[in-house]
């Protein structure tokens, strides 16, 4: 009896379906773990009142940027698990080794990411708005700013992640590489809200943002898939 | 000459220690640099120039270096020997 | 003669600085079993990632089917089934979770084929119990459970009979034994004592290789 | 094609060439560079608005531009790394992102002096030094990521990629930080933005940057050169470079 090569069985979708399942799933395994990039994120925002001023007219007018910087700041926290532990366990050679287009498998991981940790922070920022003494108006700006733009933190974090993979002290490295790149994402996502308690218009801002996030979209997940077999290859 | 005198291009009207602090880090750096990867190289040429000596003048076959060693034996060490 | 599954021509791997073959040429052809062998640090798992498409670290040529492997990619990935020193398990999921993952993106199967194979390496009642409470050779199990499902022409298994016992190693001996039979190609490493009938072997020395039928 | 790449990317073909061209480089950006900075700093005219300070341009502006430039030499490479695999443009990245990361640095200080008494404060967050400011971290970020990887080649490539997506981001940073500083900020007059230059200005300063980008070819062949000993330090060219030397003598 002769085996023949075989022919693709599944499709692209179906796979990626298959590995963002796989990560919710452990995710929500170990559920505290997602409390932790929620309450950093607290917790950085309430040093702001405590080591600088409380206030009102202080936090209403640095409330959005600081808000800003924490989600950010705890979104880079949460990177450096991205892959980590896929390639301890050995699940990532498995999944570099499906038989599909790497990026599309890497979007689906990093769409979970968001999923996990920058979504749960754009629904805790009303809450930290309130505290802040942000009006109403600028925390649906903020939070709508936060939803375009967390994603965008995710796509180019990941980047990030793949490329220091398996490396000693790959968390800090890993902040000092992408930081950097997350500066414009803060600047317009600060600067929409800013605008927004001015009364300017900012439709055009959102869509800018809109257009980073279609930006990373298209290609982070190919710079992210080159770094993860470089990263794979090197272990 | 835009200066009138020697003191008055070293004091550029009061502009003097601004404009001779950034030309002396500029300078200071520039020297560092060219001076530090001139010397670099040098340093790995002559490591190589040894390297290349010591082959010539030993080895007869590159790779002797990467020839097995002895094999493992597992045999425990006598530690009363010295 | 039947056409060589996977054909290496020149491979040559330099890894930090260090030679680990050069001018290795051999073909895998299917319906056989192969053996790598070699000391510790000859090179073994090296290789192995380097058919599988996990390293980079190589030059040469490698054909898949007549053709270079780059360009067949896809296709080259869902005929060759690796498994390696990790086994590629979620602690925090069951062997049954796991296994389904596994299969997702190349041949996704019904829980009954899965549990069957679960149970056929001796996991049975251990099917919803999280990987993490198992022992190392559980854990090997539910690897190795794919190969009681796997479909893929050409499997490259990297110390797979860590950790098993030994009733366990002779199951998987008659396993690739059966499955070179039916027509695939097996090519592992192990350090255990390991009889297969007709096994060729690959032999990695430093500086020199040797391969013989 | 091929083959002129094939020859374009040899190690040893390189190490001959640049060898050669060393001294010119050396020569002719000395010249040109002390004959541009002598003449800003002693007979170029001083600025009507802002005094002899503006002296500092003949090295602001030659360094800040290199630095940008060399980023773009080092994408460019980086492309040729990722698609070509030549060994050339890995050793190019390598040894060239320490000079961006000094020619960043100097132009940062120097804006920084500069702005003190044209503004009155040491630094101002002003969109042209905000943005050579992020250059700076990204020469860190590059020489970081190259220094945490042991192996050669995975760091050549790791490296490639993030010296992509971070040229990818450039003009991106650049845009927004200057929305962001028309944001906060009214409109203070630029260091470097003058309606005309004379020519007894352009001129030294034209000579500076172009004597500063030789100086860099020759600090890059330089780098290069050493870069290539180390890695090919066993193979039989290097190890006959030394023969020949020794028989000739």
């Amino acid at each position: 009896m002769m085996i023949k090569p075989l022919d693709q069985a599944v499709g692209s979708i179906e796979a990626m379906k298959a590995v963002f399942a796989r990560d919710m799933k452990v995710a929500f395994r170990q559920r505290q773990d997602l409390l932790n990039p929620l309450l950093f994120f607290m917790m950085v925002v309430t040093l702001f009142p405590l080591g600088v001023s409380p206030e009102i007219s202080f936090l209403q007018e640095a409330g959005a940027g600081i808000l800003w910087v924490a989600a950010l700041l705890s979104v880079l926290l949460s990177l450096d698990h991205l892959f980590r532990h896929d390639f301890d366990d050995g699940t990532l050679e498995q999944l570099v080794l499906q038989p599909q287009p790497l990026f599309l498998l890497v979007l689906a991981k990093t769409m979970a990411h968001w999923v996990l940790t920058g979504l749960p922070l754009v629904l805790l920022t009303p809450v930290l708005g309130v505290m802040v003494h942000l009006d109403g108006n600028s925390i649906a700006i903020l939070c709508l700013t936060l939803l375009i733009g967390t994603p965008v933190l995710s796509l180019i974090g990941a980047i990030g992640a793949a490329l220091t993979l398996g490396l000693r002290s790959a968390g800090v490295l890993l902040s000092l590489l992408i930081i950097p790149l997350y500066i414009p994402v803060l600047i317009f996502g600060t600067g929409t809200v800013a605008a927004a308690a001015e009364g300017a218009p900012v439709g055009a801002y959102l869509a800018l943002l809109g257009a980073f996030l279609v930006l990373a979209l298209t290609l982070a997940p190919f710079a992210s898939a080159a770094a993860l077999k470089v990263s794979l290859s090197n272990s | 000459m835009a200066f009138d005198s020697f003191g008055a291009f070293l004091a550029m009207e009061g502009h003097g220690p601004y404009v001779w602090a950034s030309y002396g880090v500029f300078f200071v750096l520039m020297a560092v640099l060219m001076v530090g990867s001139y010397r670099r190289r040098n340093a790995v040429l002559q490591s190589c120039r040894q390297h290349a000596g010591s082959r010539s003048s030993r080895a007869p076959k590159p790779d002797s270096d990467t020839a097995p060693a002895t094999a493992a034996s597992f045999t425990r060490v006598d530690v009363s020997q010295d | 003669m039947s056409e060589p599954l996977l054909q290496a021509i020149n491979l040559q791997c330099e890894r930090d600085k260090r030679e680990l073959f050069h001018d290795l040429s051999f073909s895998i052809l299917p319906a056989t079993v192969t053996r790598v062998e070699g000391a510790n640090g000859s090179g073994k798992t090296t290789l192995l990632r380097i058919l599988a498409g996990l390293s980079d670290a190589w030059a040469g040529q490698l054909l898949w089917c007549g053709e270079p492997r780059s360009r067949v990619r896809e296709s080259f990935l869902r005929n060759v089934l690796y498994l390696g020193h990790r086994p590629g398990i979620k602690p925090l999921l069951s062997p049954l979770e796991n296994l389904r993952a596994l299969m997702a993106g190349r041949r996704p199967m019904g829980n009954k084929a899965l549990m069957q194979a679960l149970a056929r390496t001796g996991l049975a009642g251990y099917e919803q119990v999280p990987c993490r409470h198992l022992s190392a050779g559980q854990q090997r199990r539910v690897a190795l459970a794919r190969l009681l499902v796997a479909d893929e022409p050409l499997w490259l298994l990297d110390e797979v009979f860590t950790a098993i016992d030994a009733s366990g190693v002779v199951a998987i001996e008659n396993l690739l034994q059966e499955r070179a039979a039916e027509g695939g190609a097996v090519v592992f490493t192990t350090h255990h004592n390991v009889q297969i009938a007709g096994t060729k072997r690959l032999v990695l020395t430093p500086g020199a290789v040797g391969y013989d039928d | 094609m091929w083959p002129f790449f094939h020859k374009l990317g040899s190690p040893k073909w390189f190490y001959g060439i640049a060898t050669r061209l060393m001294p010119w480089l050396l020569v002719l950006g000395l010249l040109c560079l002390g004959a541009g900075l002598v003449w800003g700093l002693a007979f170029a005219p001083k600025d009507y608005l802002q005094g002899n300070s503006y002296r500092i341009i003949f090295i602001h502006v030659p360094s800040a531009f290199l630095a940008q430039s060399i980023y773009i030499m080092m994408a460019s490479a980086a492309v040729v790394t990722l698609v070509w695999r030549m060994k050339l443009a890995d050793v190019f990245v390598k040894a060239t992102a320490p000079v961006g990361l000094v020619l960043t640095f100097i132009s940062l200080f120097t804006g920084a002096v500069w702005g003190k008494p044209t503004w009155g404060t040491w630094w101002i967050w002003d969109a042209r030094l905000t943005s050579m400011l992020i250059l700076l971290f990204l020469y860190g970020g590059v020489i970081a990521l190259d220094r945490a990887i042991n192996d050669e080649k995975s760091a050549a490539r790791a490296v490639a990629i993030l010296v992509l997506v971070g040229v990818v981001n450039i003009p991106i940073i650049k845009y927004s930080v200057d929305w962001w500083n028309t944001l906060h900020q009214p409109a203070t007059f630029k260091l470097t933005e003058k309606p005309s230059m004379p020519a007894e200005m352009w001129v030294p300063l034209l000579l500076s940057v172009i004597g500063l980008y030789l100086l860099f070819g020759w600090l890059a062949c330089l780098r290069m050169q050493t870069e290539i000993l180390i890695r090919e330090q066993r193979t039989r060219w290097v190890q006959d470079l030394f023969h020949v030397n020794e028989g000739v003598r």
